[in-house]
């Protein structure tokens, strides 16, 4: 059975995802896009949705089970407010869930409470490279069997808060396999670097990280001695970041839209011209397709099959519509679209960043 | 819900149209393209017999449609997915050979129409024939000389009452199917015609024509880039007689009215995601030929990988994948809607919008990438490039749709953009 | 005859350009993108000091510039090369950083309208300046806050004659380096106003408004995406009388007529191909950091392979530089056209359009090419690609552009493609 | 000194070919088209406007020097006439213009006077293989030295009139670079197989050629012995095709924008909408800009520098935009671009094959 419509409990999170995205997100996003800074009372309201503590069953302290499905649904929300601030609320989830999906029990048991009890504390994970070829896959940071610990070395980047984090869950190749660990944020041998400036995400403290023979023990292994598969985990950050992406060519189609319909030259709204009508046409459509493909991979996931390729599809489809939609709601403004005062320049900004964001949510 | 599980019932039609499309349309595509207006009469056959082993129904979804044998048991109803059958059949088909598609037995264009806005006395008389004796084309006529597209709102054709019959003047062009329609076979056209013409748009409704009526002849057959074994016909109306109730719809289209246009548009809404779905087939063809001939060729797909690290030709076949499925959802999403009985007008469009984009792109791009071979009548790439071009055009071409999806998201009609 | 022998004259500009590029502006791009609104006088004294020492005519061709000192014999003249060197010192000075050259104290958009239009007395009473003791800047004040782009028929700001004075009202935004013009320096501003309401386009007209002007203030500066070196201004004018043979032009250009908007329209033919030079000079800075970024991280670039056996990384560098050379070639010409004393219009347009087109895709795929690289402050692509947007926007934006082209091509007015 | 305008000479050239082009070439494209075949009279017209003769010296039976930028003009005029029968008309170029570029002066000698005295022959190269990533600078059919001859294998494509050659020029690698040799027509282990079927170019009869051990004696080599630099042939045939698909672009822009004025629905001519009349635009502009790439690398060739680059260059760009345009004039006649009775279905299909078709000209 086809279905393409949200059942109710997904629509109350969507409604108040939403009314978040549109009353507070969007409020403050200029003003912490400028001053380099989310205020911590915004990301504090959002987690308070309890989107991801509705994902975490009650044995770990959550009050719900996983739907990669209603993560994408409230993730596109959170990037259709400010794709930096929903990065910051979800940032937890990208060190939770992995442990939800692949953790042993004892790595449930032990350190999800702590993350998903009580106010937002940046726990986070270390997942991109610094490197222009960089594949999920096949990652340069290494971990190696070292007297029954593994031996972290390499360098990641785009890690959110790292100067503060509660909590690092560290991506490296285990004999050129993907796997995840949990690093005490203090270990030796984990450098912090400056924080990173990037063209988008100015609200966003992210930081390189450095790790020089960072030994943490056997069980900071997901999954234990066994390990994990990567590639749910892989798909699963995909569909986060594609998700948010949608919200964000979302946010930038309904503004251009709405501006291409209130302005007028010679009296006419710009939006009775053809060529312009006609891209938000196309824009209308690519996010309509392209949700869908999103919604597929997370249903993939909830379904327990092969996802691998849908959610590279997804993440793909949605970074081009982003960027596509994004550049084309500046187009659509005219002069007007290259100043901060409009919010589509820092859409186009941070939409940009799309194809290097996954790692840094999840669903 | 949100789901994204084939329903059996339209698994098992994908099943059956996949096997005839390898057996029946793929050995004989090439022929009848070289052969250009020689009808398919095995294919319209074994079609034919397959759909009355079917039950005759024919492929379009009709509540009304002709009852079981007396005294069956009524089937107990589980959720709908006629359309969406509908539509994997169309694609499946398509994917046999889009031209032969267009020559199947089983009530294509016009028929959509009859079902989606016809009175169940209509559907009644005009979709029973397809589980007759003999096979039964069926088309749609809309396009006139002097209009660039289809332009419902630009019709000439004209439709006088005259007592219990109405008789048509006019003259359509492009006509998919209008030879096997009425001549070939005893079929029936859907013809768009003005009750009013001084009423503009809500004077036009459409009328079904019947094989055999005086005053309807086909004029002309086109000689086509592609889609050859389907014929495209010039029909000319000539003080054409029909009963005046082969008028489509409950009484009050027959009123003068925008609404009563708007219930007549409704037909597009249910043809579209149709000729998205053939579109699909021939895209999903190509895409799957296109990979059997890199690797034949020794040319390796892996996956897996980041688009920096893809050649080429990988970053090429990546997009098109990304292109059909999703354009493909979302033909999916139009006819899930139609079956949940959704407006689904604006979905239809962007779907038929953006199928003809795509299975152009995918076609076109098979053929330079494949170079010498995908050039070459060897293969049937370039066939399916010249065959998948009329979908961005036919049914209302890529930049009609483009307005009427224009119109839809900003709220216009045709004064604020034209 | 056909040639693409670049002149000596131009090389060596392109030269000295060059030096100055990478010596005086690569280094302190980043820092003046950091430092939106701070003033780069090194830059602009630097700038200043060389043109003087070039003989001061500024880039802006003239051939009623300054004559050298008295009794030294007139130069034998060449072949016409002005708007060539004008266009490849734009594009090199912007390779540089575009946001840097905008503050080039040497004759930009203003002072090209000046030396298309204005009669000798106005080019030698203009363009002088620039040759002075201190730098000047000079703009173009074009759009206003009712109209989404440049759109010289939409203009509302007055210019109304009392005696040898105009009185200038209304407001100008969107005045790029309206600031250093008016307020930094001692320069000038090109403004649009219509000498009659009632006359529409026909009554517009280039005003030169110079620094010090009563009644002139610049009222705001926007914070922007990009070149934030240079600054973007709102101009009001509130009874701001200047001497009325301010108007650029022969006295005809006084007349209410279209031909006298059509001359004074010339101005564009001028300024659209240093608008587009500059924005190619962005293109090629990124292609070539682009290459050396993937050196350096172990991309190799193979050349001389067909398509079919690129990489993605390879096609995108291949595509670009096609799409880099050609749109740098249709720009040559047109300013080979200014040159030659040919109408360029079509062409000027074209190569805006198309310069636009160019660089907004070749620094996005950029800066999608090189990942993180790409997209952090720590290498300028991203700046480039943030500079580079305002080109498919100011001056006309794509649309704009496609309009102009369209209507010459199609032998349309406003009236019939709007 | 640049200079953007054809001299006088050249002018009268392509004005005569350009009259030709639309007078003969338009006139019989259709009919041949479907017929499968060129009328020889046309094609014999083609010839005695002298193209291929004026670019050979007196010395070898010409009657002038060859430019490859005079060349370029002349074959946009014949692609803007019929790309099929354009490529008829200049199949004899590609045998001589190598012989002359590559030749020995007893090459030049004994070789071009038969091509270029007298009718049309059907002298001409066999350059192309079939196989998708065909590449003009590692071809797969080889030459080998044994007892002072070269023996070829292979398999060509796209040899024009290779039933009924009066001669042929075949590219094969010798020990891993593209060299040419003169291989007499009724060679033993030379095949000609049956006529091939395209998508476009239905009027040229080609023909797949196989080289099985056809041994040519060693003077059969372009440049003897020491043999030729295979790169300024290869930039010349490039630059060949990439201006017939600028010609034939030209057409379809042309042909569809005069339709566009003409076709009227309500009243309006459709060419008043601007998404049809932008699309117009575009097409004019990348004509206009790519056909300026082919005369640099034309001129770049006739200055004796480095054309490889310019001409890949050239020739990419111009098959993209004869695709690009081709397939908008179709659009831009909406069904009726899908009915043969019009020329630009035709054009698509012939401009489709662009990439595959350098080897078959050259300037």
């Amino acid at each position: 059975m086809f279905g393409f419509e949200p059942n109710e409990e997904q629509k109350m999170l969507v409604d108040s995802v939403q009314r978040y995205a549109l009353n507070d997100l969007r409020a403050a996003a200029h003003d912490a896009d400028e001053a380099g800074e989310l205020p911590p009372a915004l990301v504090k309201k959002g987690w308070e949705l309890g989107v991801l503590q509705a994902s975490i069953p009650e044995a770990y302290g959550g009050f719900g089970d996983r739907s990669a499905v209603t993560g994408v649904l409230a993730a596109e929300e959170l990037g259709y407010g400010d794709l930096t601030a929903g990065l910051a609320v979800m940032a937890p989830a990208a060190y939770a869930i992995p442990i939800l999906v692949a953790g042993t029990e004892e790595q449930k048991k032990s350190l999800l409470p702590p993350v998903v009890e009580g106010d937002w504390k940046p726990y986070v994970s270390a997942f991109v490279e610094p490197n222009l070829d960089f594949s999920a896959a096949d990652m340069r940071t290494t971990a190696v069997r070292k007297n029954g610990s593994y031996v972290l070395n390499g360098v990641k980047t785009l890690v959110p808060h790292a100067a503060n984090a509660a909590g690092l869950l560290v991506y490296a190749a285990l004999d050129g396999k993907t796997q995840a660990f949990v690093v005490p944020p203090k270990s030796a041998g984990l450098k912090i670097g400056d924080r990173e400036a990037w063209c988008g995400l100015n609200a966003l403290p992210t930081h390189k990280l450095t790790l020089e023979g960072v030994t943490v023990p056997a069980d900071a292994r997901l999954g234990g001695d066994a390990g994990h598969d990567p590639q749910p985990l892989i798909a699963a950050t995909q569909v986060a970041a594609a998700a948010l992406a949608i919200g964000l060519a979302k946010a930038a189609y309904e503004y251009s839209l709405a501006y291409a319909k209130d302005r007028t030259v010679f009296g006419v709204p710009i939006a009775q011209k053809q060529s312009l009508a006609f891209m938000l046409a196309e824009m209308a459509t690519d996010i309509e397709a392209i949700r869908l493909l999103v919604w597929e991979a997370a249903w993939l996931l909830d379904e327990g099959k092969d996802a691998a390729h849908a959610a590279q599809m997804a993440i793909l489809g949605a970074s081009d519509t982003a960027m596509m939609v994004t550049d084309r709601a500046v187009q659509l403004l005219g002069g007007h679209g290259y100043i901060r005062e409009h919010p589509v320049e820092r859409w186009m900004r941070n939409g940009r960043g799309v194809p290097n964001f996954p790692g840094m949510a999840m669903v | 819900m949100i789901s994204f599980e084939i329903p059996d019932k339209v698994r098992n039609a994908v099943t059956l149209m996949t096997m005839v499309g390898e057996n029946m349309m793929r050995p004989v595509a090439r022929y009848f393209d070289d052969h250009e207006h020689e009808v398919p009469w095995d294919y319209i056959n074994m079609m034919h017999d397959a759909n009355k082993q079917m039950g005759g129904g024919g492929f379009v979804p009709s509540t009304d449609k002709p009852k079981k044998a007396e005294g069956e048991a009524p089937k107990k109803e589980g959720p709908r997915v006629a359309y969406q059958r509908l539509a994997y059949s169309a694609e499946a088909l398509s994917w046999g050979d889009a031209a032969l598609y267009l020559c199947s037995p089983v009530g294509l264009l016009g028929a959509a129409a009859v079902a989606a806005t016809g009175t169940p006395e209509q559907k009644q008389r005009f979709l029973a024939r397809f589980a007759g004796d003999k096979p039964v084309l069926d088309g749609m006529a809309l396009t006139e000389p002097h209009a660039g597209s289809a332009m419902p709102a630009d019709v000439r054709t004209t439709a006088v009452r005259d007592g219990d019959s109405g008789v048509l003047n006019g003259e359509k062009i492009f006509v998919t199917g209008a030879h096997k329609a009425l001549i070939d076979t005893q079929g029936f056209l859907v013809i768009w015609a003005t009750i009013d013409a001084s009423a503009g748009r809500a004077g036009v409704r459409p009328f079904v024509v019947e094989a055999g009526t005086p005053g309807c002849t086909v004029t002309k057959l086109e000689h086509k880039l592609g889609i050859r074994a389907s014929d495209t016909g010039s029909v000319v109306l000539q003080d054409c007689r029909i009963p005046f109730d082969n008028i489509l719809g409950s009484p009050e289209v027959e009123k003068k009215t925008t609404e009563g246009f708007k219930g007549a548009m409704a037909t597009f809404d249910a043809s579209r995601p149709m000729v998205a779905a053939s579109a699909m087939g021939i895209a999903r063809a190509t895409l799957e030929t296109l990979k059997e001939l890199l690797a034949q060729n020794g040319v390796t797909l892996r996956t897996g990988i980041p688009r920096s690290r893809m050649t080429n030709i990988e970053r090429e076949v990546a997009d098109m994948e990304i292109q059909l499925r999703s354009t493909w959802l979302l033909i999916l999403k139009s006819v899930w809607m139609m079956d949940e009985k959704k407006p689904n007008n604006l979905e239809a469009s962007m779907g038929k919008m953006r199928a003809g984009d795509v299975v152009v792109r995918i076609t076109q791009k098979a053929v330079e990438l494949l170079g010498p071979l995908g050039y070459s009548r060897e293969h049937l790439i370039e066939k399916w490039f010249r065959d998948a071009k009329v979908n961005d055009l036919y049914e209302g071409t890529g930049q009609i749709n483009r307005l009427i999806i224009a119109r839809r998201i900003l709220g216009y009609g045709r004064r604020e953009l034209a």
